[in-house]
């Protein structure tokens, strides 16, 4: 486990090209009198795989809600490839290049797989008569077998697997064309191959540009894949390192893996 | 100074009118998550209830009064029964359903009584002497009246186990279940409950506006006002919503124009939808 | 613990929940799929598997929730030709990974609703409560929306038990709870476990489930694929590997 | 100018004869519908009653394909479009009879202030979902209606206005029907097309999206409050010009019982989802069944048996009854109904598996509860998660 571990931290520094793709500054969430986020500041290099792990409750989805801008932060910074984001609109975000999946699916229970996908591609203009005729779905098609829903294309998603659903929700992100894609809990209730395959998938992706930041309460399948872990409880940074030195950290083992099954 | 105790006077009872609709209409709302439109239809079958035992069959008011409870009780839970429940799932046809049903029960009378306003007679006559204003005893009774009815529906829910068991509904019917509460008796006799005290005030409406077959409609868009003012599903709220309301209707009535019923009540709604979406007691969670 | 477990099992040998060939589906999504559980009188019993096996589906179906395909009785009559109410009349209480509290009730107020169709004494089931976990009773009077997570597990326990259950099903009640309050919950549980109850466990903390099951059944996407005495699952190779993590 | 070069192309595409071949059976039975309706006056069959009762049966249908725009699509709840219609009517009646506006010039004042009344419905809507929408929305038209028997001068109380002058004047009486009827029909046409165009571009795919799930359709990149502030704006300018026009026609004039009342946005609901919800084209169907039913019923000579009352007389109470009993057999919506139908024969005949249709074999209903099922589940999930914060105290 720890020369796997090692053996990641280092493939990390060949493919972090060491620029700063998203850092977040001093990020503060209040929700009423209850602090989510306290303090909290960290940065992804470019093509980096970032673990940002922590137990159940302990501020990820809130911090992962504050960089996407589905929530203001109080106060604090998120400047990704340079520019302030503080708070945009999560649309906005897409449009500079961020992207995220949903742990609990937001799928669009209406129609296929592929026209799930397609709405990633539409543009976002009222006029247009694109779509009258088909159009995007070639482009839709070629994302769905990327992720492994080859087979799946006119299935509805309520007809896919759990493991299926994680695939169109990372289909759908990737089809916006990202360069950070927030992977929220990718690896909850699945198998040890299906996490493996998930895996590959994004080692792949990041061998083509893409930047991570993979959440999961859970460390199983995570600390193969990650390059780096961000380990927070009560909303504040308490660990930050390779995996080999998170999971050798007293602090994290007392705060988080005591009750955990590792 | 005998003008606003004569103000005061007329906006407690209409206020008190004005909790006896809203209360039903909450209730509903907050046990079974429905916009009952046909609560407007209770009012009206209370009204011609009454109406009909007196004019009809010659009995006393009072007759009318048990009339008025009870025929509209009766509607109410047919009305959940036969046409809500198999639809209750699905909000928006459940609001076309019930509006139906309204314009139903009101073109039914229309079709009998035609379009003029019968009398009722007066709980009592004569008038009483309360120090800074004279009060019709009719009047005082209708106040009376209503605010036993509202006790009793706070006692009904907050003392006894079938009402306990409608109040936990409303917070959570999974909870309920799971502690055992039967959905099914539960929402009918929350309809009951809101049929009867919605039938209570078209008597009351009746008896001193006269019964006619668009008498409901009226009440229940100034429900409407008084359930977003005191949060959707809350007792308590829409009797403090319903003194706001009804104040308001009074003094705008009164001091400016009396056409102007009810639109300053549905004015200050549509802000306060737009401010205040659960109301001023209103309790967080149910959509945001 | 395994003695007094080993003595509760041949105590009642009468079946209390049975469930044969029961499958579930949401949609075309099968979530249950022919499984086969006996919950036999005073044994505690516990479903363990990862996420979305179905765990919680077995849980729903069993209290009438969710309608379903095959068979699941309790005391012998079928879940399915009863009402909710009468279940819980009958003594099975559910206590859910959501908890499904009244918010808007105080803790007391709570526990007088747990109590709503109880045969039993509602003066010593509370006094029981309040025994277990003593905080209840100091915060007696606050809203349970108020309260944290671990006293809402706490609280929801302790509504499932002021219903004077026969059978509790308890889904998943460490799911997100700090350790120290997991030690808490734990030996509550010892407790209730000493009262006689039966009881049916939820868990993915598989260690947890060990602790205090005689039986123990493992599910994986929705199929049964192991089962057998809490011991001899403890040695078993493939949940070791899998949920001890070696 | 891709878009158009796209267009042209498929159209060239389409004009084939294989292209006319390969197009679905439907949409001739569409060109068929509107070409027999543009030849009947010319029939004889139709005398000049018939005609106006057609036109006036023209306007409801694109009422319903206004309201079907923005709630089948986007799901923003309304039981308040009838504010649009009497916007427009009333706007351009009003500057008619009080200020000799021309009528074309009203129909355009009519429009803007339906578009405004647009507004007032989108900016609330982008906050309220599901009964505060609905109540929302409810509200406004009950309170216009107030309004207007209070300034019952200006708005002729609920009785309505007076006729104002004709949009298009022919002579005698009957060509003046038959040139409203035309005018009528265009219009129809029109305003479906629009509507079938936009609804069935990538604007409609994102209208559905945000009805299925607005988290998803905001991290597609896409601005969901912009699409639903147009839909509803759009939707009212539709409602608002065709309640403009209609007062305009000797069919129609500005009168709260065929604008504003309570009962015409039943009958427009009711023949949207009788048609089928969210298809514009079951909205046409729908609104065809509604309308002509009520004037069958209204000028019905039969009696009904048992009670020995004449069916005309109690006309109202009969089609009220007639639509809930449509609610009830028909929720699925009979255009819905009908594809499942026509995909079932296929199926039996070619021995194939079923195809997806749609809606997805779903009815209208069960996907309704669908949808709401997530919303609570979302709404648990996010109480879970506020209870979850709280454990930092």
């Amino acid at each position: 486990m720890t020369v796997n571990a090692s053996e990641t931290g280092t493939e990390a520094s060949t493919h972090s090209t060491g620029e700063i793709a998203l850092e977040v500054d001093s990020l503060v969430k209040q929700f009423g009198g209850l602090t989510a986020v306290e303090d909290l500041s960290f940065e992804v290099y470019n093509q980096e795989i970032l673990g940002f792990i922590g137990p159940n409750g302990a501020g990820k989805s809130t911090t992962f809600n504050c960089i996407f801008g589905t929530y203001k932060p109080t106060s604090g910074a998120v400047t990704f490839n340079d520019e302030d984001v503080t708070g945009l609109a999560p649309y906005r975000m897409v449009r500079k290049g961020m992207a995220r999946t949903f742990q609990t699916f937001r799928p669009l229970p209406d129609r296929d797989v592929v026209s799930n996908v397609s709405l990633s591609m539409a543009s976002n203009k009222l006029f247009t008569l694109s779509g009258l005729f088909g159009g995007t779905q070639e482009e839709a098609i070629e994302v769905c077998r990327r992720v492994g829903l080859g087979d799946d294309l006119y299935k509805t998603p309520d007809e896919l697997p759990h493991a299926g659903m994680i695939r169109l929700e990372l289909a759908r992100a990737i089809a916006t064309d990202p360069e950070l894609l927030l992977v929220d809990e990718p690896f909850a209730g699945l198998s040890d191959n299906e996490i493996e395959s998930l895996s590959e998938l994004f080692q792949d992706l990041r061998e083509e540009g893409m930047t991570f930041i993979v959440v999961d309460h859970n460390m199983r399948g995570l600390l193969d894949l990650i390059d780096r872990a961000i380990v927070i409880n009560f909303g504040s940074l308490i660990a930050e390192g390779l995996p080999s030195e998170i999971t050798q950290d007293e602090t994290v083992q007392e705060a988080y893996l005591g009750g955990e099954e590792i | 100074m005998v003008d606003i105790a004569q103000l005061v006077t007329n906006a407690l009872v209409l206020s008190a009118l004005y909790a006896l609709v809203a209360i039903g209409f909450t209730m509903i709302f907050g046990i079974a998550d429905i916009l009952n439109m046909a609560h407007g239809a209770a009012i009206v079958t209370g009204g011609f209830a009454a109406f009909y035992m007196v004019d009809a069959l010659g009995m006393s008011i009072w007759v009318g009064v048990l009339a008025a409870l009870v025929v509209p009780a009766i509607f109410s839970i047919l009305v959940y029964r036969v046409f809500v429940k198999p639809i209750e799932d699905d909000q928006i046809i459940v609001i076309i359903t019930t509006i139906l049903i309204l314009l139903m029960t009101e073109h039914f009378f229309r079709q009998i009584e035609g379009t003029r306003s019968q009398v009722l007679p007066l709980l009592a006559s004569g008038s009483t002497d309360l120090g800074v204003v004279t009060v019709q005893n009719n009047r005082i009774l209708l106040f009376v009246f209503a605010w036993i009815s509202i006790i009793a529906v706070f006692l009904f829910v907050n003392r006894t186990w079938i009402g306990r068991g409608i109040e936990s509904l409303s917070m959570s019917p999974r909870g309920a279940a799971l502690v055992g509460v039967d959905r099914n008796i539960s929402t009918m006799t929350t309809f009951g409950v809101a049929g009867a005290l919605a039938g209570m005030a078209g008597l009351f409406f009746g008896v001193s506006q006269g019964v006619s077959w668009d008498m409901g409609l009226d009440p229940l868009l100034i429900a409407f006002a008084i359930v977003i003012l005191g949060g959707m599903g809350s007792i308590k709220g829409s009797v403090i919503g319903a003194h706001i309301v009804g104040s308001l209707e009074t003094v705008t009535v009164t001091m400016i124009d009396s056409r102007l019923t009810g639109v300053v009540a549905l004015g200050v709604m549509l802000l306060i939808i737009v401010a205040r979406p659960h109301g001023l007691y209103g309790r967080p969670g149910e959509t945001e | 613990m395994s003695t007094d477990s080993s003595e509760r099992m041949t105590e009642g040998a009468e079946t209390i929940l049975s469930a044969s060939d029961l499958s579930v589906s949401y949609g075309k999504v099968t979530a249950l799929k022919d499984v086969d559980i006996t919950v036999q009188k005073g044994e505690i019993v516990s479903l363990i598997g990862p996420n979305g096996a179905g765990k919680t589906t077995f849980a729903d179906t069993s209290m009438g929730f969710l309608d379903y395909e095959g068979s699941i009785t309790y005391r012998g009559e079928e879940v399915a030709d009863q009402r909710q109410s009468n279940l819980v009349s009958e003594g099975l209480i559910y206590c859910t990974e959501d908890r499904d509290l009244f918010p808007f009730m105080t803790v007391e107020e709570n526990l007088q609703m747990g109590a709503f169709r109880s045969r039993g004494s509602y003066e010593e089931s509370l006094d029981f409560v309040y025994d277990l976990f003593p905080r209840l009773e100091e915060r007696k009077t606050q809203e349970a929306h108020t309260m944290s997570g671990g006293e809402q597990q706490m609280l929801a326990i302790g509504r499932a038990l002021m219903g004077d259950p026969e059978m509790l099903i308890i889904d998943e009640p460490t799911l997100g709870l700090a350790p120290v309050i997991v030690q808490d919950i734990s030996e509550a549980f010892d407790q209730i476990v000493e009262e006689g109850v039966t009881i049916l466990l939820t868990e993915q903390n598989v260690i947890f489930a060990l602790d205090h099951a005689d039986k123990i059944y493992l599910l994986e996407n929705g199929s049964i694929v192991k089962s057998g005495v809490a011991e001899e699952m403890q040695g078993d190779d493939y949940i070791r590997e899998t949920y001890l993590g070696g | 100018m891709s878009d158009q070069m796209s267009l042209l192309g498929h159209l060239r595409r389409k004009l084939t004869i294989t292209g006319l071949v390969g197009t679905p059976i439907r949409y001739y039975v569409a060109v068929l519908f509107f070409i027999g309706l543009a030849v009947a006056p010319s029939t004889g069959q139709m005398d000049v009653l018939n005609m106006l009762t057609w036109t006036a049966s023209f306007y409801f249908i694109m009422w319903v394909i206004s309201w079907d725009f923005v709630v089948g699509y986007t799901g923003q709840v309304s039981f308040g479009h009838t504010l649009f219609f009497a916007a427009g009517g009333y706007t351009t009646a009003i500057l008619n009879i009080d200020h000799s506006v021309d009528p074309a010039i009203g129909i355009v004042a009519g429009t803007i202030v339906a578009a405004l009344a647009g507004l007032l419905y989108a900016i609330p809507a982008l906050r309220l979902e599901g009964h505060y929408l609905a109540l929302f929305t409810l509200l406004p038209p009950l309170i216009l209606l107030r309004l207007f028997r209070m300034f019952r001068d200006t708005t002729g109380g609920s009785r309505g206005l007076p006729n104002p002058e004709p949009l298009i004047e022919a002579g005698s009486f009957s060509a003046n029907a038959e040139a409203n009827y035309y005018l009528s029909l265009v219009l129809l046409i029109l305003i479906f097309a629009i509507a079938w165009v936009i609804t069935r571009s990538d604007t409609g795919k994102i209208f559905t999206a945000i009805r299925e799930s607005e988290d998803a359709v905001e991290s597609a990149g896409l601005n969901p409050a912009k699409y639903k502030l147009f839909a509803m704006v759009f939707s009212a300018m539709l409602g608002g010009f065709a309640g403009a026009v209609f007062v305009h026609t000797p069919s129609g004039s500005a009168s709260p019982s065929q604008l504003l009342e309570l009962a015409v946005i039943i009958e427009i609901l009711i023949a949207s989802i009788v048609g089928g919800f969210g298809t514009i084209t079951g909205g046409v169907l729908g609104g065809f069944l509604v309308y002509w039913g009520r004037d069958w019923l209204r000028n019905a000579d039969q009696t009904i048996p048992v009670i020995d009352v004449p069916m005309a007389d109690i006309d109202i109470l009969l089609f009220y009854g007639a639509l809930l009993v449509l609610l009830y057999v028909l929720a699925e919506g009979i255009l819905p109904w009908w594809y499942r139908q026509v995909d079932r024969v296929l199926t039996r005949v070619r021995g194939e598996e079923p195809s997806a249709v749609a809606d997805g074999g779903q009815t209208w209903l069960k996907r309704q509860i669908g949808s709401l099922q997530t919303r609570y589940d979302e709404n648990r999930e996010e109480n879970t998660g506020r209870f979850e914060d709280r454990r930092k105290k």
